[in-house]
């Protein structure tokens, strides 16, 4: 038994942390965030160089680590900077290519490994919510390809994508998990609009409209009507990374609030020396713990059977979703007026935790899967 | 028990309800609904509209310009109001500065200001925190210093809401050094367009800029202003932080809210089915409908009781404290019943007239900062820390 | 608008307090609730003559009140002395009686409010749990009358009572709103077995087994199959009170508390200065007010439509269950160990507090039947 | 990061499950399962049981007759036992004053105790508590007068668990009034066959006699009882309360709470369909399971701290909190599971060797009188407040 990471993970998350503490300010990236693609492409190629991407897949494909833990690693690093980037679209879209395979897939991972390269995973639609099996967006199949029609909703760094892999409906009915389909589109390809803006969590995200888009044959990831097990496979190590960054964000938000009671004074005192907000502190403090303990969780069963898997990821997506809220509300609140501000780094780290609950499903999306998985089993 | 309003408050309510389908234009309140910023225009123009029927303070003494409401009939005006999503007029001269020139004001004080706020000559600010202060009100360090027949000012105060729009401004300012902290304050009302006065913004978390900072560098305010007397303030300022305390419920704005989860959570599907529909969401809304309508009865107890003569005491921190916690509720349901849309950030959908094309469907540029925003409400106006303790201790008088 | 009794509210109300203070000792109860009946019958009689069962029915049926305002001042006197016996039977069978009318159940409603009869409500079956419709007792009809056969599950007092309201059903299958009746069984009924036990809130209740019990044809109460607005109806005034009870219960726990804050003294200072507890208290103080909110709720909504009756009704339950958990918990912990045991009063209330969940529909139910009717409507 | 025990560990885990499959009878389990009450006999008569195998006090070392088990061998051992509803063993002596026997204690009185212990000779009970100190252990009166070769003793003890089955208690004793009040304080063993002790049970909420009050009235012990040095036995007391804190997560405990809720949940019925169905309750038993899963890990980190030598500060107070308001939790949710039959009052079920037919299902009894129990939790062993301002003040250092 060992929950420490390796020293490798360590060692490649000090890198990141100092990295952006140095080099990549959160002012700087506020900044950048207005307009695409959202981030300095300098910094992204550097953070790629410090092994940032590479780290998340595989030494088979050209990566150097790719397991659970090393995924959290690298979001726990990124979560603690609040670092914005494409970094989720990676790897969602990168987990897709290294589940489909071929040479197709296998070259662009390693484009995304090198930071040469932008893939955004365009799965999420208005209509969806957080349901992975509901696709409206269609692929008729036609002379040497396919034709997608649809929208895609909050795509993240769907304005700063070279390419997109978007799913779409080859055959069944809107909630069937089979006939889901994934297609590699370029970014410029005719039909295919994107209209891109900056979200709360100071993460950029795009609608995506394909109107008649003609693809190649060659385009299509995998097996036609076979993706649905793709897309939870990506979306479990999407949910590590949320968790992983979440954690790394409470821990940076408790550090905040505990120096802020520390030194704060009011009526005379250090407010933290006032019993009511000591007990409230206590809890947000227990609460951490259950959080990366949820994490944990996640991260052990990832190699595990699908049902124990995915309970894990949807335990630990329930629980992030409800610690950060608590949390980041506490957090405000502890802090008093000072902490409703902009100004302060504080409200970034909040907004992030709040926002965790919207990306790939929230706490009661995740809870009633968890249930329905424990039925089925 | 009868739980019914009288004959006479119902008759007011119809009489209110037909003044604001006359009168509310429906796209104004659309966008009071949305959350959507309004222009300083449009406010006055509201204003303008209520003054016109006489309306714009209506809980004022009739000498005054008011129509001497009950506080049953002020209960129902803000309910209704708030239900219609009328825009609310800015309270801090109306409510806030009034009772205070009603109650301690001279005679010239009152003839002068009063009916300049009911004609809209003057936007109001509040100077009463400071930087580092927090709910600590009695921290004043912003001085006051006689010269002739003038103060000289210098401090800064901040959480000045809608300081940015004001004109006139009423400070706590220190007066003197001597006694206890809360002695020494005064109560001065300063005009804020001369050169000692500078107004910075401070943009809040919803990226929303409501409230400022104002710093004073030798600004000047004749002895004329000041309220009641010199060292006196902390009386007044106490007076005003115990006056109209029900409408601390929030009631009628929780009510509207609510109505807005509803419609978003009637629209939004959930498994190709509206998320109202859904076990869990439906019920989280219940849970806070219920809180709601009970909350509502708890401050219409206390609103009897302050119609009967009984002054409010830890009642008014009830209601503070839940009222703004069911409130927090409601806005954090929207957020979740919004999904995924309530990713985007759309500051320029919100804009005053903005007519900018919504990233998800209409109601989503308005939900998340207004989330954001009412996370102040359990800060502001007392801490619910304070509200607290004033509640414990009231009934173990320790 | 009037939130205050009515002056003969209050006195009766005033009355009840000190009677039982006076006359009816928490500990005498406690002693009595060991063996069937469970209470003093000559007490009973007394709070009678005082006008506790009077004040729960209208006058043209013997009473003087039966408003949801005189129920509500009868059980919170009740509740503030937590006092224990057929006051919730009574009403249930008294509301039934009401309901159904003619002469047999007049007779019986005077004998109830002059405290001669004792009438106990026996709807409630071991799988039925707060559903109101279901009923798997079954009454066939036959030459002269009708035989009674199945299970009555925790029925409040069914070892004290002269008679039973027994619900069964004459149509229809098992969850039918439609095709259940009452009867009216006396407790010596051959083939009706009844044991009796004591409950955690000292009340006393019973298993009633109903083998092939015959009565006559004049013993169905009411119209045969139409029984479900008549128990519809009594549970609502059965909600009326035990919201009333609790909320007696509650102001008793409260000033207990804060007696409790206020005197006693742990690290040299009374525990109610420190601040934590300070704002749990508040929190108590809070939730207890809109307990009674609720109630005031319910009693407006009583005499109206159905749909915002039941609801109003459901919304109380609701309330009362989840404050009065609150309460009774933060209670016992702010007394610490004290708290913990039976011999101090508070325990009683507590326990009281606990069991009112699972009287005539806990949070869950009553959450669940709030949403169903507001669907419905 | 690798989340399996290592093999040595998991093959005592299979030997421990094979132990307590053979060893444990059948309808004890169920007995304990279901809440009912053991005699003192068959509480003895377990602990021999485990005694015969060597694991009545696997965490001591084998010196003194224990297995030297690590952190990790212990919580397996804990979390087994739990899980197959195994009767606690009488933790008193064996986890309490062992631990400090055998730091502080002389050759003696180890060679003399701890076989004893082991034997069943004696069934210690906790002298700590006095009436009026609640979570102040620093508040002795209690006091003990050196007479000769004996302290003679007087005052009063409380809360002490299964005293009323004990025939010696340790005790913390004033021996001086000089100095701070945690200074003067002596730990101090007494037979409790003899005049001067009386034991008078307190019946709990759920009706149950657990604990007692202990009077001493010129009660003696030999000053060969005497603990480490005289004055000093505050510095062992805390070492005592240090010691094993996490057992207080109840992780196992907790495990088989919910092992039973699930089953009453899943036999229960709502609307005809099994109750654990209704997706309200499942969404309760869910929030808990998960709660659980994570406090698990949480533990397991913090025994890993342990077991790589890391003394546990505030970790084990998180433990404490977290691990109690779960177990209450669940405890809480198994009585709502119950419905109705949560009402009926049945001690005759539970008393030892009782085979009363329950009123309702057979799991009925022991349900609410384990939930009203439960409510102990998170005031004993140092409070839940008290625990809340140690976690803070471990992360502020104010």
């Amino acid at each position: 038994m060992d929950f420490n990471p390796t020293d490798d993970q360590r060692m490649l998350a000090d890198t990141l942390r100092r990295f952006v503490a140095e080099r990549y300010p959160l002012e700087a990236r506020t900044r950048l965030s207005g307009a695409a693609p959202g981030y300095s492409t300098q910094a992204w190629r550097q953070l790629a160089e410090l092994g940032a991407l590479g780290a998340l897949f595989d030494p088979e494909l050209g990566g150097y680590g790719g397991g659970p833990d090393d995924i959290a690693a690298v979001f726990e690093a990124l979560g603690s900077g609040a670092v914005a980037g494409p970094f989720l679209a990676s790897l969602l879209s990168g987990s897709c290519l290294a589940s489909v395979g071929g040479e197709q897939a296998e070259a662009l991972l390693q484009a995304i490994i090198a930071g040469d390269a932008v893939i955004a995973f365009a799965h999420q639609e208005p209509g969806s919510r957080y349901e992975l099996g509901r696709v409206e967006t269609t692929a008729a199949a036609g002379a040497g390809g396919w034709r997608l029609s649809g929208a895609k909703a909050v795509v993240s760094y769907g304005d700063a994508a070279d390419q997109f892999i978007v799913s779409a409906r080859t055959s069944g009915a809107p909630d069937d998990e089979q006939g889901v389909s994934l297609f590699l589109v370029p970014a410029g390809a005719p039909g295919l609009s994107i209209r891109g803006y900056v979200g709360v969590d100071g993460a950029r995200s795009a609608e995506v409209l394909l109107d008649q888009v003609e693809v190649g044959a060659d385009r299509l990831l995998g097996v036609a009507g076979g993706a649905f097990e793709v897309i939870e496979k990506a979306t479990g190590a999407g949910v590590v990374a949320l968790c992983a960054d979440g954690v790394g964000a409470l821990d940076v938000v408790k550090d905040m609030t505990a120096e802020y009671l520390r030194t704060r004074k009011q009526f005379g005192q250090p407010i933290g020396s006032f019993q009511a907000l000591q007990h409230r502190m206590a809890t947000v403090l227990i609460e951490i713990e259950q959080a990366r303990s949820a994490l944990t969780n996640a991260v052990a069963a990832f190699g595990g059977p699908r049902v124990s898997r995915e309970r894990a990821l949807s335990a630990a997506k329930y629980t992030l979703g409800r610690v950060a809220a608590l949390v980041a509300e506490e957090a405000v609140q502890l802090h008093g007026g000072i902490g409703m501000t902009w100004e302060l780094p504080l409200s970034h780290y909040v907004k992030r935790l709040i926002m965790l609950d919207h990306l790939l499903g929230d706490v009661d999306h995740h809870l009633e899967r968890y249930i329905a998985l424990g039925r089925a089993a | 028990m009868d739980l019914t309003f009288s004959a006479e408050d119902e008759a007011l309510r119809q009489e209110v309800r037909k003044f604001l389908a006359e009168t509310l234009p429906p796209d104004l309140a659309q966008r009071v609904r949305l959350g959507k910023h309004l222009s300083k225009g449009e406010t006055e123009a509201w204003q303008a509209a209520l003054s016109a029927r006489g309306w714009l303070a209506p809980h004022w003494p009739k000498e005054h310009g008011g129509q001497g409401w009950s506080v049953t009939q002020r209960y129902i005006w803000d309910y209704e109001k708030s239900l219609a999503h009328a825009p609310p007029t800015v309270a801090f001269g109306l409510n806030m500065l009034a009772p205070v020139l009603i109650k301690f004001g001279t005679e010239a004080q009152k003839a002068y200001w009063l009916p300049r706020m009911l004609n809209g000559d003057d936007w109001w600010c509040q100077g009463y925190s400071e930087p580092g202060a927090g709910s600590d009100l009695a921290a004043v360090k912003t001085t006051a210093v006689r010269d002739g027949d003038e103060y000289v000012i210098n401090g800064q105060k901040t959480w000045t809401s809608l300081g940015q729009h004001a004109n006139m401004i009423f400070c706590l300012v220190r007066t003197a050094n001597t006694g206890k902290r809360q002695e020494g304050i005064s109560f001065v009302l300063v005009d804020m367009d001369q050169p000692g006065v500078e107004v910075r913004p401070i943009i809040t978390l919803d990226g929303d800029h409501e409230v400022n900072e104002v710093f004073f560098t030798d600004a000047r305010a004749p002895v004329a202003n000041l309220i009641g007397e010199e060292n006196q303030g902390w009386t007044y300022a106490k007076y005003l932080l115990t006056y109209e305390r029900t409408s601390m419920a929030m009631v009628g704005a929780s009510v509207a809210a609510l109505g807005l989860l509803k419609d978003v959570a009637r629209t939004e599907t959930k498994g190709g089915r509206p998320l109202a529909e859904d076990p869990f969401f439906a019920a989280r809304i219940a849970r806070a409908e219920i809180e709601l309508e009970n909350l509502k009865t708890t401050t219409l107890r206390v609103v009897a009781a302050a119609a009967a003569g009984g002054a409010p005491g830890a009642e008014s921190s009830m209601l503070k404290v839940k009222g703004t916690e069911v409130h927090q509720e409601i806005r954090s349901l929207t957020r979740r019943a919004l999904g995924p849309y309530a990713l985007p950030y759309q500051p320029e959908s919100l804009a005053p007239g903005s007519n900018a094309e919504p990233v998800g469907p209409d109601y989503a540029p308005g939900v998340t900062p207004a989330y954001l925003n009412s996370r102040k409400l359990t800060i502001y106006g007392g801490s619910n820390e304070v509200q607290r303790n004033i509640i414990t201790k009231a009934i173990l008088k320790l």
